[in-house]
């Protein structure tokens, strides 16, 4: 990790006009679990929470969205805008500025859909036993963010159009394909997050169901997010300036 | 020259040559501005690749279409209307949205992205006729996929019909319907995603937008209509554009929602639709016009 | 120091230290395209001018010459090391890209400070506030990059470049947008730095400005490297083409007829108000031409060589 | 009429002030404007194609005032901008025709003076190609074709040689001058390069932190100066004391030897005979001009100089 590069794309990420729209998407699950509670009809709140509130929306929506964004933009603006040169012309090896950029991608994401899942979930969860269904959308949210992130960074490297890419991984992918498709659960980040979530819930099958066993969602995030990142950093160590410049 | 025994020959001025002509001014130039938006938006005039995206997908919105003239010419029923015209947009609503996304960024934001605006700022222009001429093409754009469709399938089939002029005597009052619906589905899904895409100059952040501006406020409405009662409930199919155009549609045609879908379940009277797609496409198409005269070039 | 004698210890018993930037038969290809080819030069201290047409692999060699190619053939070396893949190497050399991007959300004083921390300088502030001097941005240093002219982003970035005193500054087109105090101002800067021993590469298509600038050129042509050294060393080379001068006298057909008989001299046309020489030899003529003008009671009025600027021999090296 | 005229021009931003109370008038030609950067040349520039309100103060521009006459004033001018301004996936043919269009010529006077202008900017077969294949030096003519397909009156170029070669460089200029000198239309061109406004311009706008710093033919500028200049080959320093000792002022730069000449002195002759008595290599010699650039130099100009020392 570098200190200067951290702060560097600390800035870079939070202080643009994106980021307050994604303020505003995270608000929206607040708003919603703000409506249930005083206008719901739904009886079981544990099972709105687990299903609509973390799968749905923040899971199914935020979360991707938040990360294809930030993971994209952390590095991949900086070739874009042809500002990588000032962080690769530096004596510091390029697995650094690989992981610096991570780093910040993967905390401002896991801070905004954590921020997101916590405040949203204690409203809507009011006050009965959750069954540990804010814990653990909060941690699987936390790891897959950083699931998410590298692979999106790692796309920012590959090709110059990784947000269009990243979008249709998370919308035709895991959201299309995974749901005709039994058999891509093992490559979708989605269901390793609600896999682990589910994991550290004490909810029943009928209340709160998941593709992936946890053991099984876990290794598959771990090894995918290690070979995302050990992907990005030779990718990176091996990049060309392109012809333009 | 005169004499006639002169071998011709001339050498011509092959320099300069000044223009007298008329000069049109700005109606002429929205109207070419205009025509050009609208031939970008189906890719004429471009590489092949640019043109087959917009044109496969009016070729899938006009299907359906397609597919009801054929069953219509075999089976030679009356009475076999498998998609009634106020039905139609159900069937290629995907589609609308998918040919917005592709589109919109490249009616609008194109000539930010290669900073083209100034050219066009200075000339005989100004900042709003640009914007009301790239959105009277997107519009007339997507036309072609909520207009033209219908009335092609509305003359097929009464020419398909034994009795044609009793077809139309029962049915002429769907055309001026027809034509209504389409111009108005067209409208807001024009000024939507024109609106969207011109906050950004970057082509693939454009298009993303659009299809989140239209997957969002779905998941938005849906999730609140399943999860609240009440007038919350009834109000949250206002939040996305294709419930708004499906019940200003069967407004329209003075018809009723199927039942058990989410406009049965709001139970809202259709001049609301109406109005607050007016509404809706009135107030988009005043914000890009805003943010065109105040972008600096 | 430490890379310094590093360095020494690596090439010890050696006679000279390597040059400061050297290219052995360097080629890169993209696919079946030839963008250099079969390139070879070495550089010392002073101020080299990079010049070539459009597209003629003028991006390509400066972008491997900065580490950010991979030679398809050849090598790159920097003080005898390769460059490519060598970040330890940057510690001795800036580089002014030639995109203006600049982060816009930093002010000009944060990003030569991210430079300084990214080398990891002792003391960063100071070094930040050193080199924003040389460029001569103090009054502008703490406003965002948003809003600065091209001028003066190019003069941050070569704050940002030289903020770890470097032995080599890799300069894309440094004075483009720059206007003309701005390139007064950062020629000078840059004749200083090479006075301090640097070694200075800079590419640029205003030949005015690279004739006034640099010692030494490398023409680039196709590819390949059409010609390298002082461009008046190289128009002498150019044996086919007579140097042609102008002249005017009190006299000019009784110096015609004097000049005539001169060996050095192969034509006169003698015009209205000046006199034309073509001369084969320059120096020779050059030498000739007073003691003739004085031998004949002429007076000298003027006298100017008029294809001997840069800008002749790059379009004769050019077309060849 | 001239063709332009300000009347206390200013634009103001917060914090900045790009014009100030600027009054130029101009008659019709090949106007070069240069000034430092920020110095207020481009906020002109914006200001004259209505592409920036000015805060305060009074143009016009062929007669039209800018502000309340904006879109009939600008059917006569063509602007050439600095940037790329070019979309790349349509053919040179397409665009030139479409912007000659929005500037009021009906679609077929718009085609045929397409084909002509391109023809006239050096553009043949590859006008039907799409833009992204063409070259920096392509892409700038097909910049300066839309900016003359329409007949302007006057055109406003942003440096037009931006990022050309030093081939594509001359191109450009060749073109600009003939625009300016045979075809009659008057021309406004900023440019940072003086050298370039030297040999294309024949009147030069100075514009200093937003203020007129001076403004005539380019002549004025180019004096000969009270200075000669010898340059030779090898070591100027002998010739120097020489003429330092037979009572001439003077002053060396590398291979140059600098004579200020006084009222009355023609030191042609001991030049001459000094350069033959030395046997020294004789590559120049002439009057100095006033240099274009001494304007962007601090006060002291080259006689001083000599002068004093």
């Amino acid at each position: 990790m570098n200190r200067a590069i951290v702060e560097l794309t600390a800035r870079q990420l939070l202080g643009q006009r994106r980021s307050l729209l994604l303020v505003v998407f995270a608000l929206i699950p607040v708003g919603i679990a703000l409506l249930y509670r005083f206008e719901g009809q739904q009886p079981n709140h544990v099972q709105w929470t687990a299903n609509v509130l973390g799968a749905r929306l923040i899971v199914g929506t935020l979360l991707p969205i938040a990360a294809v964004i930030f993971g994209t933009a952390a590095l991949g603006s900086e070739f874009e805008d042809g500002t990588a040169v000032y962080l690769l012309s530096k004596p510091l090896s390029r697995s650094r500025v690989v992981l610096s950029k991570l780093l910040v991608a993967w905390l401002a994401t896991g801070a905004l859909v954590l921020a997101s899942v916590l405040v949203a979930g204690a409203i809507a969860i009011r006050d009965i036993p959750d069954q540990g269904v804010l814990l653990g959308f909060a941690v699987a949210v936390a790891a897959g963010s950083l699931a998410y992130c590298s692979v999106f960074v790692l796309l920012s490297i590959l090709t110059s159009r990784a947000l269009i890419t990243g979008l249709i991984y998370v919308f035709i992918w895991e959201g299309l394909m995974t749901a005709l498709f039994s058999g891509t659960k093992v490559l979708s980040i989605r269901q390793y997050t609600i896999g682990v979530a589910k994991w550290l819930t004490t909810t029943s099958e009928r209340t709160f169901a998941a593709r992936l066993d946890g053991p099984e969602a876990l290794a598959l995030m771990v090894v995918m997010s290690i070979l995302a990142t050990w992907l990005a950093v030779r990718a990176l160590a091996r990049w060309e300036i392109g012809e333009s410049g | 020259m005169s004499q006639r025994d002169e071998p011709a020959g001339s050498i011509y001025d092959l320099g300069y040559r000044r223009y007298d002509g008329p000069r049109l001014g700005r109606r002429h130039a929205m109207l070419s501005l205009y025509l050009f938006s609208l031939r970008g938006a189906f890719g004429l005039g471009r590489r092949t690749s640019s043109k087959i995206i917009p044109i496969a997908i009016a070729i899938i919105a006009a299907t359906p279409a397609v597919i009801q003239l054929g069953v219509g010419a075999i089976v030679s029923s009356e009475h076999l209307h498998v998609i009634r015209p106020e039905n139609y947009f159900n069937f290629i609503q995907i589609a609308v949205a998918l040919f917005c996304a592709a589109v919109a960024p490249e009616v609008m934001g194109r000539d930010q992205r290669t900073r083209t605006l100034p050219l066009y700022f200075s000339r005989a222009l100004l900042r709003s006729d640009y914007v009301l001429g790239k959105l009277a093409a997107l519009w007339t754009a997507l036309l072609f996929l909520t207009f033209v469709p219908q009335a092609l399938l509305f003359l097929g089939n009464g020419m398909a019909s034994s009795n044609s002029t009793g077809y139309w005597r029962d049915n002429w009052m769907d055309f001026p319907r027809i034509v209504a619906s389409g111009a108005l589905v067209a409208a807001l899904f024009a000024s939507l995603s024109l609106l969207v895409a011109a906050q950004t100059a970057r082509r693939a952040y454009a298009t993303v937008s659009v299809i989140a501006l239209f997957v969002i406020s779905s998941v938005i409405s849906e999730v609140i209509s399943g999860t609240a009662g009440g007038v919350w409930g009834q109000a949250a199919v206002l939040l996305t554009p294709f419930e708004v155009v499906r019940a200003t549609i069967l407004w329209v045609f003075q018809s009723n929602a199927e039942s058990g879908s989410a406009l049965a379940q709001a139970d809202l009277p259709g001049y609301v639709f109406f109005a607050m797609l007016c509404a809706a496409t009135a107030i988009a198409a005043w914000l890009v016009v805003r943010r065109y005269e105040r972008i600096a070039v | 120091m430490t890379a310094t004698t590093e360095r020494e210890t690596a090439t010890a018993g050696a006679p000279a230290p390597a040059p400061a930037i050297e290219a052995v038969s360097v080629s890169r290809w993209y696919g079946n395209v030839v963008a250099v080819n079969d390139v070879s030069f070495a550089l010392g201290p002073g101020i080299t001018g990079l010049l070539g047409p459009n597209g003629a692999g003028k991006s390509t060699l400066l972008h491997m010459l900065a580490g950010f190619l991979a030679p398809s053939a050849g090598s790159v070396r920097m003080f005898g090391e390769t460059i490519w893949k060598n970040e330890a190497l940057y510690r001795r050399i800036g580089l002014v890209p030639e995109r203006e991007a600049i982060y816009p959300f930093l002010t000009g004083y944060e990003f030569v400070l991210l430079s300084a921390r990214l080398h990891k300088l002792p003391d960063p502030e100071a070094a930040a506030a050193r080199a924003i001097r040389i460029v001569d941005m103090g009054s502008a240093q703490d406003r965002a990059a948003a809003g600065y002219s091209k001028g003066m982003k190019q003069r941050i970035k070569i704050a940002a470049a030289i903020v770890h005193d470097p032995e080599v500054l890799l300069l894309d087109e440094p004075f483009n947008g720059a206007d003309p105090r701005q390139r007064l101002h950062m020629m000078d800067m840059l004749r200083e730095m090479a006075a301090a021993g640097r070694t200075i590469v800079f590419s640029s298509h205003i030949l005015e400005e690279v004739e006034r600038l640099a010692e030494n050129v490398l023409v680039v042509v196709s590819g390949r490297l059409a010609a390298s050294g002082d461009f008046r060393q190289i128009r002498k080379l150019m044996t086919d083409r007579p140097h042609t001068f102008t002249i005017r006298s009190s006299d000019d057909r009784r110096l015609a007829s004097a000049l005539v008989s001169d060996t050095a001299v192969f034509g006169v046309e003698l015009g209205s108000d000046r006199l034309t020489v073509r001369a084969a030899d320059f120096a020779a003529f050059a030498h000739a031409v007073a003691k003739v003008a004085r031998g004949a009671g002429v007076s000298l009025f003027e006298v100017l060589p008029t294809d001997e600027s840069l800008e002749s021999v790059f379009s004769y090296l050019v077309k060849r | 009429m001239p063709l332009l005229s300000t009347r206390e021009l200013s634009k103001r931003y917060p914090g900045v002030t790009a014009l100030d109370g600027l009054s130029i008038e101009l008659e019709p030609g090949v106007i070069g404007l240069v000034g430092a950067n920020g110095a207020g040349k481009s906020t002109l520039l914006k200001i004259l194609l209505g592409l920036l309100a000015p805060t305060s103060g009074e143009a016009t521009l062929l007669g039209y005032d800018v502000r309340r006459q904006g879109p009939e004033l600008r059917q006569f001018v063509g602007y050439m901008p600095e940037h790329d301004c070019l979309p790349n996936d349509v053919s040179a043919t397409e665009f030139v025709a479409h912007m000659a269009q929005i500037n009021g010529l009906p679609r077929a006077a718009a085609r045929e003076r397409t084909a002509e202008t391109l023809r006239h900017v050096g553009l043949f077969e590859e006008r039907y190609r799409e833009i992204r294949g063409y070259s920096t030096g392509m892409k700038q003519r097909v910049k300066l074709a839309q900016a003359l397909v329409h007949d302007p009156r006057v055109m406003l170029l942003d440096e037009p040689t931006n990022g050309l070669d030093p081939a594509g460089r001359e191109d450009m200029l060749d073109l600009v001058r003939r625009t300016g000198n045979e075809f009659g239309i008057a021309i406004i061109m900023a440019s940072h390069l003086l050298g370039e406004i030297e040999r294309v311009c024949d009147h030069l706008v100075v514009i200093d932190a937003g203020r007129l710093l001076r403004s005539a033919a380019i002549g004025e500028f180019t004096q000969r100066t009270q200075v000669l200049a010898v340059e030779i080959e090898g070591d100027a320093g002998p010739l120097a004391g020489r003429l330092a000792a037979s009572g001439l002022r003077v002053k060396m730069e590398e291979h140059t030897v600098l004579i200020g000449i006084e009222a009355g002195q023609t030191p042609y002759d001991a030049i001459r005979d000094t350069v033959a008595d030395l046997g020294l290599g004789l590559v120049r010699l002439e009057q100095r001009r006033q240099n274009l650039e001494d304007l962007f130099r601090t006060p002291e100009r080259e006689d001083a100089d000599v002068a004093a020392g």
